[in-house]
């Protein structure tokens, strides 16, 4: 029923050491430590262009680590970022939907991509709430909201284990904010792990289990 | 000369053209070099 | 750290091959084109448009008999313009390409399938033009030509399929790719313009040109298909990768 | 002295944002600007090298080695001239015309010599043992004077052909393939600029690079067999030059010269471009040490007001 849910639970999903990350010649990630455990939604804190958007994408398997170690999703960063990528799912400022096709169109061509069953489609959509009303209608003609939920049905399909989601309130009605919370903790209850690099504090910390702060490319937990 | 409009037309292309991308090189190069440490410059 | 792969357990993902991945591009481009019929509806009908215009601009039977092959391959190449654009606006409107990239899915897979999936629709627009050729420049095809049009059709419409999405997929995205795509495509489809419309011209009997000198045209024509091909699945991922 | 300079212009950050400070800098061309973008922006990590950077007299791209062929260069672009226009004799054939093939041929060899070294270049900058951005700026600066100099060649090229077949143009092979090359390379230029980071740039590039080679022999060839079935190619064999000593000399200094320019703006112009990578990096440089500082201000901010 549940792919992504696995008899593993002690096991860190991420884990980085000293990781920095560069962009062009800019160390947006100057030496990170963190450590994500299964079943955690982790909220990044911090100022535009601390480096948390730079964080996600490392974390997605995107950027190549310069300096220090990382594993995500139990592939290494440095050896197996192919391995990394197809494991997580990225939630950008875009949806990455096609909005000529339909909701179940949509998450039937991601699915595919890793080879997801009929079954695993109709969980997916069923998890996100689009199986009954939704499922056929063409994307375009979807709210902010129903858009957002259909492309993390679609990380479903793709049985992404680890969520990271980068300004995900952006944009989205306080419905849709609502929408977008149940979702994340359906998910989280359903076995995976989510990063949320957000601005809306008192939303987002409302939703998170853990608050972690990124300042000038360096993570740091606020103390209790 | 027969032709000569042509032919000092063809070296004007030639010569000037060189010329100019030289001028242009240098010119650039002068203008770029003032912002930047000599560490840059591994040439010296 | 110890333990190298704990979380994949039994349901590891499969590695999709290439071949899957390519058929799964072409058919979800083909389904978001029956769905959006923008190519139908608008493309098409810009083809016939551009014969009808050559028409106009020539104004006379007898060159239009003759040049009615180098029309036809002109007008494919206009339009192909127009459906690259197409095929790649589907994919940066909601940044699927992005999407693409970051799900792991083969660039080689993305590379064919929309080659695909181009080629497709190309064959459609190439079947018209020929039709209004027949029809509006009285170009005639007996049965030895018909099989000449056919085997020169079919490579000349991968290469340009090919070369198509490999400049198309580097423009996507950039400034300006209205404007540097034809300036990148342009020459390279060169020679597929004149192998084509040499053979077409055998094929059609159009001036004078006999079936048998079409023949090597369509070498040239393969050996373009080929390059581009093997070129464009190797250098795909890397024009794409960030 | 300079570290309170920094901590104002970090402060300035934190309410202007960066952005207006990097324009700045881009825009200063002058001495006492640069000693300004100096003192005033730079950070604390950053500020003895910059301490230089205001004192540097050695401003340019030019070493002992580009001096020293520059001058030969002139000399030898003289001494062409001299001889193509002066000293030679006429063609018993083609008459004075021949003059302006000592100039094309010069520029054409160039042209093509910039085209192989910019695929070279390209394939060493993609080739994982030899990767260095090096090979891409040499790849850049070469296909530019390529792209001029193939410009100059289809020019000189079009006079001499006006004089000798009596029209500007023909669909020659030859020709036909170079004007293509040049287009090709016009467009290769336009993805060099089409931004993103400098190993970005470098890689698209350099695929465009490789795949121009697997177009132009396909393009020389199709057009080579189109002009044979209509059985016209012969253009450009009915008129051979008979070359005597002197003009064999002439030809040969002019390759020669041509070269000589090549290679200085080659070794010129990547270093130019060397420079710009190096001034967009420094301009990161200090965009970064600004946000921290920022971030940093941010933090002491809010701790100072909870505690």
């Amino acid at each position: 029923m549940d792919p992504a849910a696995h008899p593993d639970g002690g096991v860190a999903v991420v884990e980085l050491a000293d990781a920095v990350a560069v962009l062009g010649r800019f160390p947006a990630l100057a030496g990170v430590d963190l450590t994500v455990g299964r079943g955690e939604i982790v909220l990044l804190r911090g100022p535009n262009g601390a480096g948390k958007t730079t964080l996600l994408r490392l974390c997605a398997g995107l950027l190549p680590l310069a300096r220090g170690t990382g594993t995500v999703v139990g592939c290494d960063l440095r050896t197996q970022r192919e391995a990394v990528r197809a494991r997580v799912g990225l939630l950008g400022h875009a949806n990455g939907l096609y909005g000529d096709l339909t909701v179940r169109e949509n998450v039937e061509f991601w699915g595919a991509t890793v080879g997801a069953t009929t079954h695993e489609i109709d969980a997916s959509l069923e998890r996100m709430g689009l199986a009954a009303r939704l499922a056929d209608v063409g994307v375009s003609r979807l709210s902010a909201g129903q858009k957002r939920r259909t492309a993390l049905a679609c990380l479903v399909a793709r049985r992404a284990q680890l969520w990271l989601l980068d300004e995900p309130h952006a944009g989205l009605d306080a419905a849709g904010r609502d929408e977008l919370d149940l979702t994340l903790r359906a998910a989280v209850a359903a076995g995976a792990t989510v990063m949320v690099a957000s601005h809306e504090l008192e939303r987002a910390g409302s939703l998170a289990t853990r608050i972690v702060d990124v300042v000038a490319g360096q993570v740091q937990e606020p103390s209790a | 000369m027969d032709h000569a409009g042509f032919i000092f037309a063809s070296y004007i292309a030639a010569f000037g053209g060189s010329a100019g991308l030289a001028w242009y090189a240098i010119r650039r190069g002068r203008a770029l070099g003032r912002q930047l440490p000599d560490e840059d410059k591994p040439w010296i | 750290m110890n333990d190298p792969s704990p979380v994949t357990g039994t349901s590891g993902h499969v590695a999709t091959g290439v071949w899957r991945t390519a058929r799964l591009i072409a058919g979800k481009d083909l389904r978001i084109e029956r769905r959006s019929r923008v190519i139908v509806n608008q493309v098409l009908p810009f083809a016939a448009l551009v014969m009808v215009l050559f028409a106009f601009a020539l104004d006379n039977d007898d060159v239009l008999l003759r040049t009615a092959p180098g029309l036809v391959w002109l007008g494919t190449i206009f339009s192909l313009l127009i459906l690259v654009q197409r095929s790649f606006a589907v994919e940066s409107a909601d940044g699927a390409l992005d999407a693409l990239r970051v799900a792991g899915v083969n660039p080689a897979g993305i590379f064919l399938g929309k080659s695909l999936a181009l080629a497709v629709q190309l064959v459609v627009l190439e079947m018209l033009l020929v039709a209004l050729a027949m029809v509006l420049y009285q170009a005639q095809l007996d049965a030895m030509g018909a099989v000449l049009l056919v085997t020169t059709i079919a490579p000349a419409t991968t290469g340009l399929a090919f070369v198509g999405t490999l400049y198309g997929g580097l423009a996507a995205g950039a400034r300006g790719r209205e404007t540097l795509l034809p300036l990148l495509l342009f020459p390279v489809v060169a020679p597929v313009l004149i192998g084509a419309t040499r053979a077409t011209e055998a094929a059609f009997g159009a001036g004078s040109a006999a079936i048998d000198e079409g023949w090597p045209w369509v070498g040239v024509l393969l050996v373009f298909s080929a390059l581009f091909g093997v070129g464009g699945t190797l250098a795909f991922g890397p024009l794409i990768e960030e | 002295m300079q570290s309170p300079a920094g901590t104002e212009a970090g402060t300035e950050a934190g309410t202007d944002g960066r952005t207006g400070n990097r324009t700045t800098d881009r825009h200063t061309n002058g001495n006492e600007d640069s000693a300004h973008v100096a003192t005033t922006q730079t950070p604390p990590t950053a500020s003895g090298s910059a301490h230089r950077a205001a004192g540097s007299a050695r401003a340019g791209t030019g070493t002992r080695f580009t001096r020293v062929l520059g001058v030969l260069t002139i000399a030898a672009l003289a001494v062409l001239a001299l001889f193509a226009l002066v000293l030679s004799p006429p063609d018993v054939v083609q008459g004075e015309s021949v003059r302006i093939l000592y100039a094309h041929v010069g520029t054409v060899w160039v042209a093509y010599l910039a085209f192989i070294v910019t695929a070279v270049a390209s394939g060493a900058y993609l080739w994982k043992r030899t990767s260095s951005l090096t090979w891409d700026r040499i790849a850049g600066a070469s296909a530019e004077i390529g792209v001029l100099f193939m410009a100059i060649t289809l020019f000189t090229g079009s006079l001499w052909g006006r004089i000798t077949w009596g029209t500007f143009w023909v669909w020659d092979a030859r020709v036909t393939t170079t004007a293509f090359l040049f287009v090709t390379y016009v467009g290769y230029l336009a993805v060099r600029g089409l931004g993103g980071t400098h190993e970005q740039r470098a890689r698209r590039s350099a695929v465009v690079a490789l795949l121009a080679v697997l177009e132009i022999p396909l393009v020389h060839f199709s057009v080579r067999l189109w002009r044979s079935v209509h059985q016209d190619a012969s253009v450009a064999g009915s008129t051979d030059v008979k070359l005597d000593d002197e003009m064999l000399f002439t030809l040969l200094l002019g390759t020669v010269a041509f070269t000589m320019m090549y290679v200085w703006y080659v070794l010129h112009r990547q270093r130019v471009l060397a420079m710009e990578d190096a001034l967009d990096d420094k301009g990161l440089d200090l965009a970064l040490a600004e946000r921290r500082n920022e971030g940093l201000e941010a933090r002491d901010m809010t701790e100072g007001t909870t505690r």
